[in-house]
């Protein structure tokens, strides 16, 4: 019965985190089209472009990579979300997150990138292999100020567990962007490479790359890579959200809280052009790198 | 129950609303005629309005657009990149080149008539068409497929050995892969 | 006990001037019996060494005229230890030119036999004297001898090479002369054993006078460093198993003769210090312009003198320990670097300037010659477990026991290079590619029986050191007691009247 | 009996060289019965604790095994009989084989000695015969023997006569070659001493476990010795290194005073290192070449955790030696597989393999898994445990900079599994055929091993365990995860099978959707038909992607890689044959000039002889 | 008196030896050809025998010979070791000569020059 149930609520976990995702994407296209002075889509476009993505009769593979890539993209997504609190008190979306630590979330948020980057490469299209080694190289940027943000929490609080740093933000009762501000500097920069919207899309740089390791995949493939990245879109901002923002008792706070923490990529995304892959990497080790050390410095002399 | 014919057709009703409001369209420019397509895709006529929104790639694409004339030497490529592309799948024939040839009528290396080579859905009308006249091919293909009559790749299928003979009248050496389907 | 010590020298001397009148009987008699008396020495010196370790020093007295006047013959656990070796390499050396050359004429091989017998009488009389005048006859033997032998080639560059040799040869005699005759003017006696006793009596001043002019005497024949010139073009040019009887009998003699000197005779305080130091500088000269040779047995010759340095950095360290080494050293010496002049003169047999990069590529070719010159790269640089590692271990040991760390680092870095001009030969022999015209020599039966015998003997005593323990321990433990040898020899206790 | 083992290792050797000149079955029949008998032997009849004494020349020797030997002789004889097997196909039709398979069996007695070693003198003599053996190995194929192989075997002469120094030291301090004497010994011995002996120790464990200013001969010597060979070398005699750096810092280093700084010292040379591999292993186009800076970089982390040396530390560092055991091993394999099947292991050369050779690619996939450190494969959990220890640690910068290395290995991961796998499948390697079956098995069970680690650990940490509570690190059995401060979580759980099934529930899922879905409708298609604008590739087009892999990445971190420090040995190595070429002049050729010196000589002892002798 | 005179005529043979002794260095380290070596060479030795003889040399001395009606004249009687010794070095050193003139034949054959410079063919 409990096993029905905890499976009742992984479901019911993942259908949120689709919801969401797929709407903030939407939502995105929308204001995006606003800041555009259009009109845009609806904010449901989202759902309709998968909707017709699975409608599409006909599919083709390279090999059996490309065929379970997008599988692996899921694992990847799934899993964290299954890691990660999303409510304060738990409840129907506690799933296995009292056994995740930060250290695992890094390397299962890992899995996703590394899956699609064998998919594509087994395309044998060039463009995907070039977007794959882009992607990789940047994640060796972002990862930096990523961790070293989490690092200083972890020195803070003396835990690598996630739950274990929530619970200890509500006794301070503060959030900690503001207990600990360079590392929540250093994790938000790190984001920005996070959600590869400008300027760090130089991964699937769509009229360069032809939208670089997708640029095979099309129906079924498509959609499982689109709704896995919109499922680990969820996955990041409540992250983010769990460490730095007090995590949020409510659907609604939740919804609030990452849907104003998503705005700062998308914002910044859409008023800047695109960097290449030694600058973006360059600016990854610049300044965000410094305030994460501020951040380690801040742990551990604070 | 996938067998059962109406909830078959509620499927497809479903499905073809959804692939109407969804176009991934890959813009194949062509001819002049790409010049029209980026101020019916931004700000002024904002195509994305219609859910209509550009591919990268073949293999993500629904529509494929045909931006003008077509050279003998650029059909091949667009037969590729139309066989490449999933089903179901849409061609727009863009401007007057495409229907009759246009300007280049008489042109020693243009085709002239577009449907000999490949189904095409809708025509757009104009030399140059304007992008009001663009947006509403789209709209006319909008309801082609909601009406489920958005057929060309079937047809294309079914007459393939025509298509073909015509296709290698044009391209003499002709060393393309088969066609998949 | 088969024989006794004088029958050690005077047995080959008489077979050197005999050689050439049996030589008149038979053709092959002049190849034989110096095998038949080499075998004899060797098996007569070997059964004197179980006996001497059984029973203690055996003195002999030569025309009945007692310790401190007439000359005697010692065969302690130290000199027969020494001339066991000397008389067993003498063998190999035989074995291996049995037919050293396929078509060599009689004259040569005649030549070449009495000198060798010569050779080898001289370095035992070396050993087994107790006299330093009888010594410095000896060491004339030797020398004379040597010179010849190395200009047995009648090539421009051995004669070159055996000029230089005899220049500083005449130069050490008249030093040695020269010692001798302050030696003798302060205490009238020529024996080392009255020597010794009474050696404290001598003005301080005198003493090392003497001293100095032995060393540099007898640092000519030990190849220690500003006296070695000689040394890389003798072996270089001398026949190959002369190179492997200078490395394994020569040289040998003369480092006896230095440390009889420096531990017995005189009690100069610091003289063990002067030959740690000599012996570090010959160490790391020899072994620094090893690296840079292009000639094989070039190289060879300046490992020789490396490991002499080697040699005299243990015995300089002064303990029993470093003695123990030394002879071990000493031990592993005389049989591995012969193993290398003997292998590495089969593989440049045929080539005309015996460059090292001439043997590319040999180890398919000469598969058995190759393999025992590897093994004695690999044992001669120190890899366990072949017999060099076990003294240079205790090498190690003894220094370290003084807490001469500085002297250990150096020894393992000079160990460094040495590893890097061995193995550059090795890895030619067998992983490049041969030389276009080049016809690799098959070697001879006898040649092969001979080099076997040395390889064997290394991987036995780098698998078991315990079978030459007792004996190196024995024999370092003779050459640090003075007062029992001068107790053996004055008093004649165990002399046998012949 | 543990003489008999080593008598059958020796024995065998000699053997398999004999029978070779026989016949090759009978060969390769002696050459496996003499890795797997040994093995039984030692497995079914040596127990931990059971010593055998003899004595040699006076020093006092022993042998017997201990649990932290039991545990690495997993690493030596899982390796050793699996890459026997593999060896024999992988090697049908070289030149040489009774050597090189004598010389195998030379190796993995050697290795087997040095665990059995429970004194100085016998350590060092296995350890120089491996050292031998292994050099023999790297130059066997003969290509660029004298710059390779010199440099192996300098840099670990360096290392061994470093440690054979520090032995005599001890001897001479100790008067006993017993590593037990030593360690209960060792603090009463004088501060330099104290400092001397580990630094001189760690000299020689760093240089086999490529430590970074040691290291300069891994790439070379990885990348030169037969495959067959090199899983072993770097995946169980690097680990030779570290199980006697994991000696000298849990046995010796605590006692040194202010030994803090050697330990911090180490692991920052270990962090370096992890991250100069690392980086040179991007910038490869070789996939050996590729392995081995990989491995110089695995190392590094390995160096980390037996440098920080807390309990947790240790036990990260001990799993990912055996770890890496199990994946570098299979990996080289892999390499050696694609190269015994194409003849080139060049990324730019091969590529598109996945279909040819899919077992292959199994393995080489999860051990490229195991080696990223993603879950649910054991390398995670090594790397899980090194950052917890590292943190709880306070070594916050360290964990960093492992972490950046840890990150660009997914890098060359990817590198490797596209070059040789992914991509265009050219017409060049169309006829590739997947390798044989028993080279297959042997890196598929390899690859196994980090699966069922990774799902199981506790496997593993239970011999880990015992090897750490014999060396004074209190009983950590059972409690795994309780050791980390951090998280604790899983309380006395010791396996991490949640992880494993919601990722196979989640793969299956979707796995089966992918499948389910159109499925008649879906359709492989060549490499040949992508997207390229329209444009059809001809058979002979070349459309991989494989020149300047990571070029935008390199160029970043140029700045980093200038600073090479193989330019500066060699710029140290001719100056020195330069001054040699010079000093050897002294031998002028003229006879008279050696007269003079002569003359010199005794001119100068009797000037100086009142000071030099003292009177 | 005589006595002074012995001393000094000692003194003078001791240093009359050394001198040879130093001639024969110098010829052997300085001239060039292979002859004039061999020469100092063989100077020194004469010089070296000089200096036995003298160091046993008695006041007075005669042979030692004990022969009849010199029964009393062992005191006075010349040490006859360093007389043996010397005998012994002529001969060795009669017979370094040789083979060293020997060599300087075959290198002029070989080299056509006795110029020791220019026998440098082995070196470093």
């Amino acid at each position: 019965m409990e096993l029905t149930l905890n499976i009742l609520g992984a479901i019911a976990t993942i259908v949120l985190a689709f919801i969401v995702g797929m709407s903030y994407g939407g939502i995105v296209r929308k204001i995006t089209a606003r800041i555009h002075n259009r009109m845009g889509p609806p904010w449901y476009q989202n759902f309709i472009d998968a909707f017709k993505l699975i409608g599409k009769t006909t599919a083709i593979n390279h090999g059996i990579m490309q065929h379970f890539g997008p599988a692996f993209v899921m694992v990847s997504s799934i899993v964290s979300l299954m890691f990660i609190p999303i409510l304060n008190n738990g409840g129907w979306f506690t799933n296995l997150n009292f056994d995740g630590d930060l250290i695992f979330l890094i390397y299962i948020m890992v899995f996703g990138p590394l899956g699609m980057a064998l998919g594509a490469g087994q395309t044998g299209n060039p463009n995907s292999a070039i977007g794959v080694t882009r992607g990789l190289s940047q994640m060796v940027g972002f990862e930096i100020p990523w961790v070293m943000a989490l690092v200083a929490l972890m020195i803070q609080f003396d835990t690598t567990s996630v739950t274990g740093l929530m619970e200890a933000q509500h006794e301070t009762g503060r959030w900690m962007m503001f207990t600990s501000p360079f590392a929540f500097i250093a994790a938000v920069l790190a984001m920005l490479g996070m959600f590869r919207y400008s300027p760090f899309d130089i991964v699937g740089a769509p009229t360069e790359l032809a939208s670089g390791p997708v640029s095979e995949n099309g129906g079924k493939y498509l959609f499982t890579m689109m709704s896995s990245g919109s499922i680990f879109a969820f996955v990041k901002l409540t992250l983010y959200v769990d460490l730095f923002m007090g995590g949020a008792d409510n659907l609604i706070i939740l919804v609030l809280k990452t849907f104003a923490l998503y705005m700062v990529p998308v914002l910044y995304g859409i008023v800047s052009p695109r960097y290449r892959t030694e600058q973006s990497i360059k600016f990854f080790w610049g300044w965000p790198t410094f305030f994460g050390f501020i951040a380690i410095l801040y742990a551990v002399f604070v | 129950m996938i067998n059962d014919k109406n909830s078959q057709k509620i499927v497809d009703i479903i499905q073809n609303w959804a692939r109407k409001h969804s176009l991934f369209v890959l813009a194949y420019g062509t001819g002049c005629g790409a010049i029209e397509i980026p101020p019916t895709m931004t700000s002024r006529y904002d195509a994305e309005r219609f859910g209509i929104r550009g591919a990268a790639t073949p293999r993500q694409a629904d529509v494929l657009l045909i931006t003008g004339y077509l050279t003998t030497k650029t059909l091949k490529r667009v037969i590729r990149v139309y066989e490449q592309m999933q089903d179901p799948k849409y061609v727009i024939g863009f401007g007057s080149c495409t229907i009759n040839g246009g300007m280049y009528y008489d042109s020693y290396n243009t085709i002239k008539v577009l449907d000999k080579y490949l189904p095409v859905d809708v025509y757009i009308n104009g030399c140059m068409p304007r992008p009001e006249s663009v947006i509403s091919g789209f709209v006319k293909l909008q309801q082609l497929i909601a009406d489920g009559k958005g057929n060309g790749a079937k047809e294309y299928k079914e007459n393939l050995e025509s298509y073909r003979a015509n296709q290698k009248k044009i391209i003499p050496n002709w060393v393309m892969p088969d066609y998949n389907w | 006990m088969v024989g006794s010590p004088v029958l050690l020298i005077a047995i080959p001397l008489l077979a050197a001037f005999m050689i050439p009148l049996l030589g008149m009987i038979w053709k092959e008699l002049v190849r034989i019996i110096p095998g038949l008396v080499l075998a004899f020495m060797m098996i007569s010196s070997a059964s004197m060494l179980m006996y001497v370790t059984n029973n203690g020093t055996i003195i002999q007295t030569l025309a009945g005229w007692e310790a401190p006047w007439g000359i005697n013959l010692v065969f302690s656990p130290l000199t027969a230890f020494l001339a066991t070796l000397m008389t067993f390499m003498g063998f190999i050396v035989w074995l291996y030119s049995y037919r050293f050359k396929r078509n060599v004429d009689f004259e040569p091989a005649k030549k070449y036999f009495i000198f060798l017998m010569m050779l080898v009488a001289g370095a035992v009389g070396i050993v087994i004297t107790g006299d330093i005048f009888n010594q410095f006859v000896f060491i004339e033997i030797t020398g004379i001898s040597a010179y010849a032998l190395t200009a047995f080639y009648t090539g421009r560059n051995s004669a070159e090479a055996s000029f230089k040799y005899l220049l500083m040869g005449a130069l050490s005699s008249s030093a040695l002369l020269i010692a001798i005759a302050i030696i003798y003017s302060q205490l009238g006696t020529l024996n080392m054993a009255d020597i010794a006793s009474k050696i404290h009596l001598m003005p301080a001043g005198y003493k090392v006078t003497a001293l100095i002019f032995f060393m540099m005497g007898i640092g000519i024949e030990a190849e220690i460093f500003p006296l070695n010139g000689w040394a890389p073009d003798a072996y270089t040019e001398a026949p190959g198993p002369i190179g492997a009887a200078f490395a394994g009998i020569v040289v040998k003699a003369g480092v006896y003769a230095m440390v009889r000197m420096v531990f017995t005779l005189f009690d100069v305080s610091g003289a063990m210090d002067i030959l740690l130091t000599i012996g570090l500088i010959t160490l790391i000269v020899a072994e620094t312009a090893a690296i840079r040779q292009e000639k094989l047995k070039r190289m060879l010759a300046y490992s020789s003198i490396g490991q002499m340095g080697l040699v005299f950095v243990a015995f300089g360290i002064g303990t029993l320990e470093g003695v123990y080494a030394a002879l071990f050293l000493m031990l592993n010496h005389a049989i591995i670097k012969p193993l290398l002049f003997l292998s590495g003169s089969q593989l440049v047999f045929n080539s005309k300037e015996k460059l090292i990069k001439e043997v590319n590529g040999l180890g398919k070719y000469m598969p058995f010659t190759a393999v025992l010159f590897a093994l004695g790269s690999f044992a001669i640089v120190g890899l366990p477990p072949f017999a060099g590692f076990w003294s240079k271990l205790s090498v190690l040991t003894a220094a370290a026991n003084e807490g001469m760390l500085l002297i250990i680092a150096l020894i393992l870095i000079v160990s460094v290079i040495e590893i890097v001009y061995y193995f550059r030969v090795v890895n030619r022999i067998y992983f490049f590619d041969k030389a276009e015209d080049l016809i690799p020599q098959k070697p001879r039966v006898n040649a092969v029986i001979a080099m076997s015998v040395l390889g064997a003997i290394i991987l036995i005593i780098g698998f078991n050191p315990d079978v030459v323990s007792t004996v190196l321990h024995n024999a370092s433990a003779d050459l640090m007691d003075t007062p029992q040898y001068i107790k053996n020899v004055l008093s004649a206790g165990q002399s046998l009247t012949n | 009996m543990i003489y008999l083992i080593f008598v059958i290792f020796l024995g065998g050797a000699a053997l398999t060289w004999l029978s070779g000149k026989i016949h090759p079955i009978l060969r390769d029949v002696v050459f496996l019965a003499s890795l797997i008998v040994p093995s039984v032997l030692f497995y079914m009849n040596v127990e931990v604790g059971q010593t055998v004494s003899f004595s040699l020349i006076g020093y006092k020797l022993s042998w017997g095994i201990n649990y932290l030997g039991y545990l690495f002789s997993y690493i030596v004889v899982g390796l050793g009989v699996l890459a026997g097997f593999y060896a024999i196909p992988a090697m049908k039709g070289k030149k040489n084989l009774g050597f090189f398979y004598s010389n195998f069996v030379l190796s993995i007695m050697s290795m087997l000695g040095i665990l059995f070693s429970r004194d100085l003198i016998s350590f060092f003599i296995f350890w120089e015969i491996m050292t031998w053996s292994s050099y023999l190995m790297v130059v066997f194929q003969g290509k660029d023997v004298q710059k390779v192989g010199i440099k192996y075997f300098v840099f670990s002469a360096i290392g061994a006569y470093a440690m054979l120094m520090a032995i005599v030291i001890i001897y001479s301090l100790n008067q006993s070659m017993m590593i037990s004497d030593l360690v209960s010994s060792f603090a009463s011995f004088d501060p330099t001493m104290q400092w001397l002996i580990p630094i001189l120790l760690l000299v020689g464990f760093g240089v086999k476990s490529a430590m970074m200013p040691l290291h300069v001969w891994a790439s070379g010597s990885y990348s030169h010795a037969p495959m067959a060979y090199t899983s072993i070398f770097s995946g169980a005699l690097s680990k030779m290194g570290i199980y006697g750096m994991v000696i000298v810092m849990v046995s010796l280093v605590p006692i040194i005073p202010e030994g803090f700084w050697l330990r911090e010292t180490i692991a920052w040379l270990g962090a370096i290192t992890a991250v100069g591999g690392t980086l040179w292993a991007v910038a490869q186009d070789d996939a050996k070449k590729l392995l081995a800076y990989s491995s110089v970089a695995q190392l590094g982390y390995i160096i980390v955790g037996v440098a920080v040396g807390t309990p947790l530390a240790m036990l990260a560092a001990l799993f990912m030696a055996v770890m890496h055991g199990l994946f570098k091993g299979a990996l080289f394999m892999v390499t050696g597989a694609v190269e015994r099947q194409t003849g080139t292991s060049n990324f730019t050369e091969v590529t598109g393999l996945i279909r040819k050779m899919p077992w292959t690619f199994l393995a080489a996939l999860m051990s490229i898994i195991a080696l990223a450190g993603i879950p649910p494969l054991g390398g995670f959990v090594g790397k899980w445990m090194l950052y917890e220890s590292l943190i709880g640690s306070s070594h916050y910068i360290l964990v960093i900079v492992i972490f950046f290395s840890s990150t660009a290995a997914f890098l060359y991961c990817y590198k490797f599994l596209f070059g040789f796998f992914l991509g265009q499948e050219e017409k060049e390697w169309a006829h590739v055929k997947e390798a044989p079956a028993m080279m297959v098995v042997p890196m598929l069970l390899l690859a196994f091993g980090t699966f069922v680690l990774g799902a199981f650990p506790g496997l593993i940490l239970d011999p880990i365990n015992a090897g750490m509570q014999e060396m004074g690190f209190a009983s950590t059995q059972g409690k795994y995860w309780e050791m980390s401060m951090l998280f604790n979580e899983w309380g006395d759980q010791i396996m991490l099978q949640p992880i494993l099934y919601a990722i196979i529930a989640v793969f299956a899922f979707f796995a089966i959707f992918l499948t389910i879905k159109g499925f008649k409708k879906t359709r492989y298609v060549t490499t040949k038909d992508i997207s390229s604008s329209g444009e059809v590739p001809l058979e002979h087009e070349n459309l991989t992607f494989s020149v300047n892999f990571f070029q935008p990445f390199l160029r970043t971190v140029e700045p980093l890689m200038k600073r090479q420090i193989d330019k500066y040995y060699n710029e140290f190595g001719r100056g020195m044959e330069a001054l040699f070429d010079f000093t050897r002049r002294v031998y002028t050729g003229n006879g008279q000039t050696y007269a003079l010196y002569a003359v010199i000589f005794i001119v100068i002892l009797l000037m100086f002889k009142n000071t030099l002798f003292g009177l | 008196m005589e006595n002074q005179m012995f001393e000094i005529l000692r003194y003078g043979i001791y240093g009359g030896s050394i001198s040879l002794i130093l001639i024969g260095l110098y010829a052997a380290l300085t001239k060039r050809s292979l002859i004039k070596i061999v020469i100092g060479l063989s100077i020194v030795d004469g010089g070296i025998h000089l200096l036995l003889i003298a160091i046993g040399y008695v006041k007075n001395g005669t042979a030692p010979i004990f022969s009849p009606g010199f029964e009393n004249a062992v005191d006075r009687m010349v040490d006859p070791v360093p007389q043996a010794l010397v005998l012994t070095a002529i001969v060795i050193g009669f017979a370094v000569t040789a083979v060293a003139l020997s060599l300087v034949i075959r290198l002029y054959r070989h080299h056509h020059t006795l110029e020791i410079d220019e026998i440098k063919n082995l070196k470093w």
